[in-house]
C-alpha cells in the first residue's frame, strides 16, 4: 500500500514543481496535474477498498512526534472516500477548465492543485490547528482562483467571501487558541477525550466560537451570502471544484469536531441550524431567475441537512450511510450540475429553453443529476433520505421528518422548474452543447453515470436482479433510451416483444401460485396496457426518441410497486414512476409545463405518503403486510397521511388542478396510459396500503365511518366536480382528462365504502374505467394524428372518413356513460348498490346526478369530433392507422365481452374480495343473474332483449317504407338557404352555454384561486426573504457576528 | 332654425334652402361641399345622426340627386342636404368614416343607381338583388314593362291599363283625389 | 484566566474588537482591510497572551543534552511559557499576511472596475 | 311461462302500448285545444299522423348514424317499457322485469336519448344538437330530485327491484308511495314534468325557435319510428311512476286509469306555464324540488 | 329572353312535348311508386286508403313569402282552427306536405321557395295563394316579382284575392284535400315528369344559379 502521507504530499509537491513541469509545455504540465489527480484516485481507491474489506484505519504522524505534541493525520474508510470524490471532481474540473483562458492557465493548474491537497488535508487531519492551516490554505486557494475571474461579478463576490472568510478564520482560531488553553492540546482525538473533564467557564463560549466559525465556512444560513454569490458570479468549472473538495472536506471537519460538542443543547443547535437553513434556502431559492445563484440556495440546503442530521447520527439514531449517501448525491450532482451550467452557459433559467436538444447523453446528464438533487429513486439521495427519515421515525423525531419532507417539496418546486424550461421547446436555436469538447463533459457524463450506476445498485439490492420483471423493464428502458438510431415503429416493437416478454414470465410463473390477489390483478392491468400502446406505438410514431425507453422504465416501475413488500421498495417504485411519468408527460406540446405542475402534486402526494410510510415506521412497521399492526393514533396518522397522499395522486377534488394539463398536454400515445393505469396505480395504494390499515385499526382508533366517509365524498365531490368541469371543456383531450378524474373519484369513493360490495364496485370501475377510457384516448390520439387538431371547433363530420374510430369511440362513450347493454352499466349497478347497501343514501343520489352529467360530454366528445359537418380541410383525412385500430380493439373486445358476462370480471373479484373481507360482494342467483341486498340483474339477458330489438327494428326499417335517398352533406334545412360552408353549420363551440349560465356559481375557479394563492404566499415570503442578503460584505460580517449573540442568548455560551 | 342654413350658407355657399315644415329644412350644395359641410354639422351642430341618405333620377337635367337627411334626435328636427351630381359620370365622396351605417345607403344606392362611391366599403356587392344583370332598375332609363314581358311573361288574357287613364275614366278628368270632395 | 496576561488579553480582545467595528463601520475597502489586519493582529496578541505565563522565559532550548533527552525536554517545559501559540502565531502571521495581500489585490481590481472604493457599490450581486 | 309466449305476449303489450300512447298524444291535443278554445284534432289524429309520415313516398336520409338513430330511439322506448311490470299479477304484461331492477330501468331511459341525439347530430343540422345540448342539460338536471326520489323509495323499500316496490303498496290507498312518502313523490312529480318535455320544459324543441329541434332533419319512415318510439317511451314512463308512487296496477283498467291519471298531471301543467329557458330549467329543479328529494330521503333515515 | 312560352296553360302547366322524366325516377321509383309496389294487389284502394291518410294529416310548412303570410297565422286560432282538420305548421319542409305561396313572390325568393319545395318529401302540394301568385296581381310590372308561379313550382291549387281572407284559405284546403282522396293533386308528379321544362324556367328567371344540383 502507498503511504497515505503522500496524498498530501504529492499534490503539494506537484503544485510547487508545476511551474518548472510547465517549462516543458503546457501541456506535459496538464498531463502531469491530472496524473497527479489520477495518483490520488487510485491510492485512496486503493485504501478504500481495503478499508471495505474491513481493514482498520491508517493513523500517520508527522515529524516524529506522537499525537499530543505532534501533528497525525488518518485515513479510514470516510476519509478514502472523500478523497476520492475530491480526486475525481479534480480531475473532471480539470478536464472542464482545460480551455479555460485563466483558470486553465499555469496559475490556475498550481490553485487547482492546491485546493485539492488543501481539502485532502482538511480531511485527514487530526489537529485542529492544522485544520486551521488546510482550511486558510483552501480559503487562499479560492480566493486566488476567484481573483482571477475578468467580471465584476466574480470580484464582488470573492470580496465578500474573503470578508466573511475572514471573520470565520478569527473565530476559528480564537476558538482553537481557547481550547488550547482549555485543554492543552491541539490533538483532536485529546481534545475529545479531555474536553469533558475541563471544567472552565467560557467553554461554552469557546466553543461557540469555533462553531461560528466552521458553520461560516460551511455556508449555513445565515452566514451563506457571500457563498451563494461565489456560486453565482464565479467560473461554474471552479466552483464544481470547490463543491467536490473544499465543501466535503468542510464538512467533514465539521463532523470531526463536532465531537467535541456533548450534550443535547449542542445537538438541538446543530438540528436547527441545520433545518433552518435547509428550509430558508429552499424557499429562497424557489424565485431565484439565475440558474447558479439558484445552485448556490440549493447547496447551502443541502449542507443544512446534512449539519442536521450529523448530531442524530452520532447519538446513533440515524445510520451513518444516510449522510454518507446524501453527501456523494449531492457532489454528483451539484458538481454535474455545476459543469452542465457552465457548458449551457445560460446564466438565467429563462436562458435554458431547449437545453442540449442535440445531445441525449447531456439531457440525460441533466434529468439525472435534477432527480438526483431531489432525492428520487434510484439515485443515491434517495437512499440516503429513506434512510435518515427512517432513522428520525424510529426515535420519534416526527416534526422534524415533517420539516425535512416540507423543505423538500421546495426543492421540487424549483429545480423541476428549472427543468421544466430546459424540457421546453426553444423558440430561436437552443444554446447547448453545440461543440463542446469531450473533455468539457466528462465531468458530467461521468457523475451522471456514477449515479445512476450506484442507484441501480441499491435498487437491485432493493427490488431483486435482473431477472425480476420490474428491474429487467427498467434496464431495457434505460439501454432503449440511449438507442437514436431506430426508428419509433422499431422501437414500439421492440417495447412490445419486453412487456410480452415479462408478461409470458408473469403469467407462466403464476400458475403455479394464486395469482389473483390485489396485486397480481393490477398486474394482469399494468401488463395489458402496456401492451395496448406498444401496439398502438406500431401505428403512430412517438414524438421524442425517449419515448419508448422512458415508458419502458415506467412500466417497471409500476411493476415494482406492485411487486414490493416492503415500504422502501412501495416507495422507491411510487417515486420511480412519479418521474418516468412526469418525463413522458413533458414530451407533449406543451407538456413542460403542465407536466411541472403534474410533477409538483406528484411531488406533494409522494412526500405525504413518504410521510404516512415513516408514521407506520415509527412504529417498527417495514412491510406492507405488517401495517396491520398499527393501532391507535399512529395507525390514524399513517392512514390519514397515506390516504390524503394518493388522494392527490388521483386528483381529488382540491388538488386536481394538475390533471387537466398533464392528460391533455402529455402525447397522445402515453394519455391512455396515464389515464387508463397510472391512475389506478393510488388506487392500489388505497386497497393494498390504506386498506390495510383502515380494515382492523382505524376502526377502533376513530369512528372508521366518519373518516371513510369523508374519503368517500372527497371521490364523490371529485366525481362530480370533475364531470361539471369536463362538459365544459373546449379541447377534446381535456375533457377526457377530466372525465378521467372524475371517474377514478368514483372508484375512490367505492374504496372508500370498505364493503365487499363497494371493493368489487371499485376494483370493477377500476378496470372498466382503464378499459373504456384508454379506449377513449386511443381512438383521440387516432383523430388527432390524422386531423392534426384538438379543439372541438375545428373538428366535425368525421364519421364519413374514420367510421372505425367512430364505432370505437361510440363504444368508449356508452361504457363510460354506463347506459345499457355495454359493461359500464354493471359498473354503475354495482356502485350504487354498495352506496344503497352502506346506507350512503345522499351519495347514491348525487352519484347518480354526476353520472348523468356524463352524458353532457359524452355526447358533445361524439358528436363534436364524429358528427355533425365534415369540414373541407378534413375530406381527404384517411382511417386512424390500423395498429391504433389493433389497440382499439383489444380494448372492446375485453368491454364486449364483460357487457355480455361481466362474471368474467366479477369472479375473480370474488375471490379478491372474499380474500380481504371474508365474504364476496356479490352473489349470484342462477349464472347470469347477479344479485345483492338490493337488487339484481342479468347482463346477458339484457344484451339479448336488445340487440333482439335492434334487429327486429332494423327489419322493419328496411322492409317498410321507400327507400331513402341519401342527400348530399350540405343538403339540410337551412331556412331554404343554401349553407354558406360546413364550418359555419358546426354547433360545438361553447355546446353547454346554457348549462353554463345555470351553474355558473360553481364554476368560479376557486380551487385554482386558493393555489395561486398558495403560489401567491411561497412567492412572497421568498421574495421578501430574499432581500435577507442585501449584497453588502459588511452587513455579511454584521450577521455573523450577530449569529454568535443570538446562539449565546440561546444560551450556549456558558 | 334657419340660422343654421344661413350659416351653413356663409361657410360652405348654398344653392337654395327652404323650411319645409317647422321640423324639417332643406338646403342645397355643391357637390363637392358635401364632406366638409356633413363633416361641420356633425361636429359642430345638434345634426348628429344619419337618418338616411337615398337618390333621385333627374333624368332631364341628367343629374342625380342625393340626399342625405339629418337628424338632431334631441330637438325632432331635420335637415336635409341635398347635392346634384353629374349622371354621366356618377360618383360622390362616401361619407361612411362620419356615419358608418352610410356603408349600406351607399351600397344600395349603389346597386339600384349605379352611383359609385369611391373608398366606400361593400361597393359592388349584391344587396338586395341577386345575379342582376341589367341597368340598375331604379335609373328612370330602365323600361321595367319591356323587362316585365322579357323575363316575367304575363299570364295570358290579363289585360293591363294605364293607371292614369283608367282613374281618369273611372272619376273624371280630375280624378278622385281633389280638394272639394 | 491566569493571572498576570490580562492586560495583554484584554488588548487583544480590544484590538480585535476595535478591527471588527472598522469592518461595519467604514465604508472605503481600505479601512476595511485595515479593520482585518487589526483583527488578525489582535487575535495574534490574544494568543500569544494566552500562552504568558509570567515570570517563565522564553521557550528557547539551546542546551543539547536536554534536546538529546526528551524526557528532560518535557519536564523542563514547565519553567517556559507555553511554546505552541507562539508557534501557531507564527503560522497565522503568514497566513494572515497572504490573506491581507489578497485582499489587498481584490481592493485594486475592485478599483480599476468600479473606480470607487464604497463597498456599497460592490453589492450588485444579492438576494 | 315458457319464453315464446312470453315474447308474443310482450309483442302485442308492445303494439297495444304504442297504440296507447298515440292515443293519449292525442287526448292532450284535444285537451290542449279545448283549453285554447279550439275544436282541435280527432283524437286519433295521432294515428293519421303515423300512417302518413309511414306512406311518405320518398326519403331522405344522411349518414348511416342516421338512418341507426331512430331504432336506438324505438329500441331504447320498447326496451324500456318491457323492462317494467305493467300489471302485476298477470304474467304475460310483467314483460322482461326479471333482468333488472330500477336502476336498470332508469339507465336505459337514457339509451333512447343517446340514439336519438346520435342520429340528429349526424344530420348535420346546426339546430340538431342545439336541441341535443338543451335535452341533455334539462335531463340533468332534473335527474337530481328523480335520483333523490328513487333513492328514497329505494331505502324505505330497502330493494331496487320494481316488483318489491309495488309489493310495500299494497293494502291500501294510503301504502301508496303517494302518501307514504309524499316528499318523495312531490320531487319525482315534478322531474316528471321535464321527463316528459313538455311545457313549461319543452324547450328541447322550443317550435318558432330551433323549428323542431334534434329531429329537424327526419322525415318519413324514420319519423314514423321516432314518434312510435316517443310514445311507447311516454307510456313506459307513465307505467314506472304508476308501479313506483300508484302502487302499480291489478287490472288493465286500474293501469289505464291510473296512467292517465299521471299523465294529465303534465298536461295540466304544461297547459298553464309558459317555457322555461335551459337555465331557468336547470336552476328550478335543482331549486325546491331538489330540497323536496332530500327532504323525502330525510324521512326515509328518520323513520 | 324571348322564348316565353306560347301556349295558354290550365293550372297545371301541361309540359312541351318530349319532356323526360328526370334523373330519380329512373332508380327505384316511377311517379314516385317503386315497382313492388306497382305490383301490389289492390293497389288502388290501398292508394285510396294512403290518400286518406295524406288529405287528413296535411302538415304546412311555415313559411310566408307576400304580404299573404299574415293570413295564415289566424288559421291556428279558435276563430278558424285549422288543427281540426288533422293541419298543423311544420318548421321544416322535410316534415311538411303543403306549401303555401302567399303573395307576391320575389325572384330572390323564388329561389328558396324552389329549395324548400324539393326539400320536402313526396307526395307534396304547393298552394297559391292571392292574385300575385296567379298573374302577378298589382306587383305585375315590378322589375323583380315573378308574375306565374307555376312556371317555376307545379301549383296544385289557387286562391285568388288580394287578399284572401282565411276562410277563403281554409276552403282552398278543403278543396285541396278533396283534391288528394280524389287523387287529382299531383303537380309533385308533374314537377319530376318535366323536371328539366322547370329547370330551365327557373334557371331563366335566377340568373346567378348558384343552387347546387345535389338535391336531385
Amino acid at each position: 500500500m502507498v503511504n497515505p502521507i503522500l496524498l498530501i504530499g504529492v499534490p503539494l509537491a506537484v503544485a510547487f514543481l508545476l511551474p518548472l513541469v510547465d517549462m516543458l509545455g503546457r501541456r506535459t504540465a496538464r498531463a502531469v496535474h491530472l496524473l497527479t489527480l489520477a495518483f490520488e484516485l487510485f491510492v485512496a481507491g486503493e485504501w478504500l477498498v481495503q478499508f471495505l474489506h474491513g481493514a482498520a484505519a491508517v493513523n500517520i504522524i508527522t515529524g516524529g512526534w506522537a499525537p499530543p505534541i505532534g501533528i497525525n493525520l488518518r485515513l479510514g474508510p470516510l476519509e478514502a472516500a472523500l478523497v476520492c470524490l475530491a480526486a475525481l471532481t479534480g480531475i473532471g474540473s480539470a478536464l472542464y477548465l482545460a480551455h479555460h483562458e485563466e483558470v486553465g492557465s499555469l496559475r490556475g493548474l498550481v490553485i487547482q492543485l492546491l485546493l485539492v491537497t488543501g481539502a485532502i488535508g482538511l480531511i485527514m487531519t487530526r489537529d485542529v490547528f492544522n485544520t486551521f492551516v488546510f482550511l486558510e490554505i483552501s480559503g487562499i486557494g479560492t480566493y486566488s482562483i476567484v481573483i482571477f475571474g475578468k467580471e465584476r461579478s466574480a470580484l464582488e463576490a470573492g470580496f465578500k467571501y474573503i470578508a466573511l472568510g475572514g471573520a470565520a478564520s478569527t473565530f476559528f482560531l480564537l476558538g482553537v487558541a481557547f481550547l488550547y488553553k482549555i485543554t492543552g492540546t491541539l490533538n483532536l482525538d485529546d481534545m475529545i477525550h479531555k474536553l469533558p473533564m475541563a471544567v472552565v467557564a467560557g467553554t461554552g463560549t469557546v466553543l461557540l466560537l469555533l462553531m461560528v466559525g466552521i458553520m461560516s465556512e460551511l455556508k449555513l444560513f445565515p452566514l451563506n451570502g457571500p457563498a451563494i454569490d461565489l456560486y453565482d458570479g464565479v467560473e461554474p468549472g471552479v466552483m464544481a471544484l470547490i463543491v467536490g473538495t473544499t465543501v466535503n472536506a468542510l464538512f467533514f471537519v465539521f463532523w470531526k469536531i463536532s465531537a467535541l460538542y456533548t450534550g443535547p443543547a449542542w445537538a438541538a443547535m446543530f438540528a436547527s441550524v441545520g433545518m433552518t437553513t435547509f428550509l430558508v434556502c429552499n424557499v429562497l431559492a424557489i424565485r431565484q431567475t439565475r440558474v447558479r445563484r439558484m445552485l448556490g440556495y440549493s447547496s447551502s440546503a443541502q449542507i443544512g441537512l446534512l449539519v442536521f442530521l450529523v448530531p442524530f447520527v452520532k447519538s446513533g439514531e440515524v445510520a451513518l450511510s444516510a449522510i454518507a449517501l446524501l453527501l456523494v448525491n449531492h457532489t454528483f450532482a451539484k458538481a454535474g450540475l455545476l459543469w452542465l451550467a457552465g457548458t449551457h452557459g445560460g446564466e438565467k433559467i429563462k436562458e435554458w429553453k431547449g437545453a442540449f436538444s442535440d445531445s441525449l447523453a447531456l439531457r440525460i446528464a441533466l434529468a439525472t443529476f435534477v432527480l438526483a438533487m431531489t432525492g428520487l429513486p434510484p439515485f443515491p439521495g434517495f437512499w440516503g433520505k429513506w434512510q435518515a427519515l427512517v432513522g428520525l421515525a424510529q426515535h420519534g423525531h416526527g416534526w422534524w421528518i415533517g420539516a425535512v419532507l416540507v423543505g423538500s417539496l421546495f426543492e421540487f418546486v424549483y429545480y423541476f422548474g428549472w427543468l421544466k424550461e430546459a424540457l421546453t421547446p426553444a423558440e430561436t436555436v437552443p444554446r447547448g452543447a453545440v461543440g463542446s469538447p469531450l473533455s468539457e463533459v466528462f465531468g458530467s457524463l461521468l457523475y451522471a453515470g456514477l449515479a445512476i450506476a450506484l442507484g441501480a445498485k441499491v435498487l437491485m439490492q432493493v427490488w431483486g436482479g435482473f431477472k425480476t420483471p420490474a428491474i429487467f423493464l427498467g434496464a431495457a428502458g434505460f439501454v432503449l433510451l440511449f438507442i437514436r438510431a431506430l426508428p419509433e415503429r422499431f422501437k414500439a416493437a421492440l417495447t412490445l416483444v419486453a412487456v410480452a416478454w415479462v408478461a409470458w414470465g408473469v403469467f407462466a410463473g403464476a400458475r403455479a401460485c394464486p395469482l389473483w390477489d390485489i396485486r397480481g390483478f393490477f398486474l394482469v392491468m399494468v401488463l395489458f396496457g402496456a401492451f395496448v400502446i406498444s401496439v398502438a406505438g406500431l401505428g403512430i410514431p412517438a414524438e421524442r426518441g425517449s419515448f419508448w425507453g422512458l415508458f419502458l422504465i415506467l412500466v417497471g416501475s409500476i411493476i415494482g410497486i406492485l411487486y414490493s413488500s416492503s415500504l422502501l421498495g412501495f416507495f422507491a417504485g411510487w417515486e420511480l414512476m412519479t418521474w418516468s411519468s412526469y418525463l413522458l408527460v413533458s414530451q407533449g406540446r406543451h407538456g413542460p409545463k403542465a407536466g411541472y405542475l403534474y410533477m409538483l402534486f406528484a411531488a406533494a402526494a409522494g412526500l405525504l405518503v413518504l410521510g404516512g410510510m415513516m408514521v407506520a415506521e415509527s412504529a417498527g412497521v417495514t412491510t406492507l403486510a405488517a401495517l396491520v399492526s398499527l393501532s391507535g393514533g399512529v395507525a390514524l396518522a399513517a392512514w390519514g397521511l397515506l390516504a390524503v397522499g394518493f388522494a392527490v395522486k388521483v386528483a381529488s377534488w382540491g388538488a386536481h388542478i394538475w390533471a387537466p394539463g398533464a392528460y391533455a398536454e402529455s402525447p397522445d400515445l402515453f394519455t391512455p396510459f396515464l389515464s387508463g393505469v397510472i391512475s389506478k396505480i393510488p388506487i392500489f395504494g388505497l386497497a393494498a396500503v390504506v386498506a390495510r390499515i383502515a380494515a382492523p385499526s382505524v376502526a377502533t382508533a376513530i369512528s372508521s365511518i366518519s373518516v371513510a366517509h369523508i374519503l368517500g365524498w372527497v371521490g364523490g365531490l371529485t366525481a362530480f366536480g370533475m364531470t361539471l368541469l369536463a362538459v365544459f371543456q373546449e379541447d377534446m383531450k381535456k375533457l377526457l382528462a377530466y372525465s378521467s378524474v372524475g371517474q377514478v373519484g368514483y372508484v375512490v369513493l367505492a374504496m372508500a365504502l370498505l364493503t365487499p360490495l363497494g371493493w368489487t364496485a371499485a376494483l370493477y370501475y377500476a378496470v372498466n374505467h382503464f378499459l373504456f377510457k384508454g379506449l377513449l384516448f386511443l381512438a383521440i390520439a387516432g383523430v388527432i394524428y390524422r386531423t392534426g387538431v384538438r379543439t372541438f371547433a375545428d373538428t366535425g363530420g368525421l364519421i364519413k372518413r374514420m367510421p372505425l374510430s367512430f364505432i370505437a369511440v361510440l363504444i368508449g362513450i356508452i361504457a363510460l356513460a354506463g347506459v345499457p347493454p355495454l359493461s359500464g352499466f354493471a359498473g354503475k349497478w354495482l356502485l350504487y348498490e354498495a352506496l344503497m347497501d352502506k346506507g350512503w343514501l345522499f351519495l347514491t343520489a348525487f352519484m347518480m346526478l354526476a353520472s348523468v352529467m356524463a352524458f353532457l360530454y359524452c355526447f358533445r366528445l361524439i358528436h363534436s369530433i364524429f358528427l355533425g359537418q365534415l369540414k373541407d380541410k378534413d375530406r381527404n383525412v384517411r382511417e386512424a392507422p390500423w395498429p391504433l385500430l389493433l389497440a382499439e380493439l383489444l380494448m372492446v373486445i375485453p368491454i364486449l365481452a364483460l357487457s355480455v358476462r361481466p362474471q368474467l370480471l366479477i369472479e375473480p373479484l370474488q375471490h379478491l374480495v372474499t380474500g380481504v373481507f371474508g365474504v364476496p360482494g356479490v352473489r349470484f342467483a342462477s349464472a347470469a343473474t347477479m344479485t345483492t341486498h338490493f337488487g339484481y340483474f342479468n347482463a346477458a339477458a339484457m344484451m339479448a332483449l336488445v340487440v333482439v330489438l335492434f334487429l327486429v327494428l332494423l327489419f322493419i326499417l328496411l322492409t317498410v317504407g321507400p327507400k331513402p335517398t341519401k342527400v348530399k352533406q350540405l343538403d339540410i334545412v337551412y331556412a331554404a338557404e343554401v349553407p354558406p360552408s360546413p364550418e359555419e353549420l358546426q354547433y360545438a363551440w361553447a355546446f353547454y352555454r346554457p348549462y353554463e349560465r345555470a351553474f355558473a356559481p360553481l364554476l368560479k375557479a376557486r380551487v385554482t384561486a386558493f393555489w395561486h394563492g398558495v403560489v401567491d404566499v411561497v412567492e412572497g415570503v421568498a421574495e421578501a426573504g430574499r432581500r435577507f442578503y442585501t449584497g453588502n460584505a459588511q452587513t455579511y460580517v454584521l450577521y455573523s457576528v450577530l449569529f454568535i449573540l443570538v446562539l449565546a442568548a440561546f444560551g450556549l455560551a456558558r | 332654425m334657419m340660422h343654421i342654413l344661413d350659416e351653413i350658407r356663409e361657410r360652405f355657399g348654398a344653392e337654395w334652402q327652404n323650411e319645409q315644415r317647422p321640423d324639417l329644412l332643406q338646403i342645397g350644395v355643391q357637390a363637392k361641399t358635401i364632406v366638409p359641410l356633413l363633416t361641420w354639422l356633425k361636429a359642430h351642430t345638434p345634426f348628429v345622426q344619419l337618418t338616411h341618405l337615398s337618390a333621385v333620377d333627374w333624368i332631364e337635367d341628367g343629374e342625380f340627386q342625393l340626399t342625405y337627411l339629418l337628424t338632431d334626435p334631441k330637438a325632432h328636427v331635420s335637415l336635409m342636404v341635398c347635392t346634384r351630381i353629374d349622371r354621366e359620370q356618377a360618383e360622390a365622396e362616401s361619407i361612411h368614416a362620419l356615419w358608418p351605417q352610410a356603408v349600406t345607403y351607399e351600397q344600395e344606392i349603389n346597386e339600384m343607381f349605379g352611383i359609385h362611391f369611391p373608398g366606400s366599403p361593400r361597393q359592388g356587392v349584391p344587396f338586395i338583388l341577386e345575379g342582376w344583370n341589367d341597368i340598375p332598375p331604379m335609373r328612370r332609363d330602365f323600361d321595367t314593362v319591356a323587362y316585365m314581358n322579357s323575363h316575367h311573361p304575363s299570364r295570358p288574357g290579363r289585360e293591363h291599363t294605364d293607371p292614369r287613364a283608367y282613374i281618369g275614366k273611372v272619376f273624371g278628368e280630375r280624378g278622385y283625389l281633389h280638394d272639394d270632395d | 484566566m491566569m493571572a498576570g496576561n490580562e492586560l495583554y488579553v484584554a488588548t487583544g480582545l480590544i484590538v480585535i474588537l476595535i478591527g471588527f467595528a472598522t469592518v461595519l463601520v467604514k465604508r472605503n475597502l481600505l479601512k476595511i482591510v485595515i479593520g482585518f489586519s487589526l483583527i488578525d493582529s489582535g487575535t495574534n496578541l490574544l494568543i500569544v497572551a494566552l500562552g504568558f505565563y509570567p515570570g517563565r522565559t522564553a521557550p528557547i532550548v539551546n542546551n543539547p543534552d536536554m534536546l538529546a533527552n526528551r524526557a528532560s525536554l518535557l519536564v523542563n517545559t514547565a519553567k517556559v511559557v507555553d511554546p505552541v501559540p507562539q508557534a501557531l502565531v507564527l503560522t497565522a502571521i503568514v497566513i494572515g499576511v497572504g490573506v491581507t495581500a489578497l485582499m489587498l489585490a481584490y481592493v485594486v481590481r475592485l478599483y480599476a472596475t468600479g473606480k470607487t472604493l464604497d463597498v456599497r457599490q460592490f453589492g450588485r450581486m444579492k438576494w | 311461462m315458457p319464453l315464446g309466449i312470453k315474447i308474443a305476449w310482450s309483442f302485442l303489450g308492445v303494439l297495444v302500448a304504442i297504440a296507447y300512447g298515440l292515443v293519449i298524444a292525442g287526448i292532450i291535443r284535444k285537451v290542449m285545444a279545448r283549453i285554447q278554445g279550439r275544436i282541435g284534432p280527432p283524437v286519433w289524429q295521432q294515428f293519421i299522423d303515423l300512417g302518413k309520415v309511414i306512406f311518405q313516398r320518398t326519403a331522405t336520409r344522411h349518414g348511416w348514424m342516421f338512418y341507426l338513430a331512430p331504432i336506438f330511439r324505438a329500441g331504447g322506448g320498447i326496451g324500456l317499457y318491457l323492462l317494467i311490470p305493467v300489471v302485476i299479477g298477470v304474467p304475460a304484461l310483467s314483460n322482461f322485469s326479471f333482468n333488472g331492477d330500477l336502476l336498470l330501468v332508469m339507465y336505459f331511459i337514457f339509451f333512447g336519448s343517446l340514439g336519438m341525439a346520435l342520429g340528429a347530430a349526424d344530420s348535420g343540422h346546426p339546430h340538431s344538437p342545439i336541441g341535443i345540448s338543451r335535452g341533455l342539460s334539462q335531463m340533468t338536471a332534473y335527474e337530481l330530485p328523480f335520483a333523490l326520489a328513487m333513492v328514497a323509495l329505494a331505502a324505505q323499500v330497502h330493494s331496487f327491484s320494481i316488483h318489491d316496490i309495488i309489493m310495500a303498496q299494497q293494502g291500501g290507498i294510503l301504502h301508496w308511495n303517494l302518501f307514504a312518502n309524499p316528499l318523495a313523490a312531490i320531487a319525482a312529480f315534478i322531474a316528471f314534468l321535464g321527463m316528459n318535455m313538455y311545457a313549461p320544459f319543452n324547450i328541447v324543441g322550443a317550435p318558432q325557435e330551433i323549428p323542431v329541434g334534434p329531429p329537424t332533419e327526419y322525415n318519413s319512415i324514420f319519423l314514423s319510428l321516432m314518434m312510435s318510439g316517443r310514445a311507447i317511451l311516454a307510456v313506459a314512463k307513465i307505467v314506472l311512476y304508476m308501479d313506483l308512487f300508484l302502487g302499480g296496477a291489478h287490472s288493465i283498467l286500474a293501469a289505464f286509469v291510473k296512467t292517465i291519471i299521471i299523465y294529465f298531471w303534465s298536461v295540466f301543467v304544461g297547459a298553464v306555464f309558459p317555457r322555461f329557458r335551459t337555465e331557468q330549467a336547470v336552476r328550478f329543479f335543482l331549486g325546491w324540488p331538489t330540497v323536496a328529494g332530500i327532504a323525502g330521503v330525510l324521512l326515509v333515515l328518520i323513520r | 329572353m324571348d322564348n316565353k312560352p306560347k301556349s295558354t296553360l290550365p293550372v297545371l302547366v301541361e309540359p312541351p312535348k318530349g319532356a323526360q322524366p328526370h334523373g330519380p325516377l329512373g332508380h327505384g321509383y316511377f311517379l314516385g311508386e317503386t315497382k313492388r309496389q306497382q305490383a301490389l294487389p289492390m293497389r288502388e284502394s290501398l292508394a285510396k286508403i294512403k290518400n286518406w291518410f295524406r288529405a287528413n294529416s296535411l302538415w304546412v310548412m311555415a313559411y310566408g313569402t307576400g304580404c299573404g303570410g299574415i293570413e295564415l297565422r289566424p288559421l291556428t286560432t279558435a276563430r278558424f282552427d285549422f288543427e281540426r282538420f288533422g293541419m298543423a305548421m311544420r318548421p321544416t319542409p322535410r316534415q311538411s306536405n303543403v306549401i303555401i305561396i302567399s303573395g307576391y313572390l320575389a325572384v330572390k325568393s323564388l329561389k328558396r321557395v324552389i329549395r324548400a319545395y324539393e326539400q320536402m318529401p313526396s307526395p307534396k302540394w304547393v298552394v297559391g295563394l292571392g292574385s300575385c301568385t296567379i298573374n302577378g296581381g298589382m306587383y305585375w310590372d315590378s322589375y323583380n316579382t315573378i308574375n306565374r308561379l307555376d312556371l317555376y313550382v307545379p301549383v296544385d291549387i289557387y286562391i285568388a284575392g288580394c287578399m284572401p281572407r282565411p276562410e277563403a284559405l281554409l276552403a282552398g284546403f278543403g278543396e285541396l284535400m278533396k283534391m288528394i282522396k280524389r287523387g287529382e293533386a299531383n303537380g309533385w308528379n308533374h314537377y319530376l315528369e318535366n323536371f328539366d321544362w322547370y329547370k330551365e324556367n327557373q334557371k331563366k328567371v335566377i340568373n346567378d344559379w348558384n343552387m347546387p344540383d345535389y338535391n336531385w
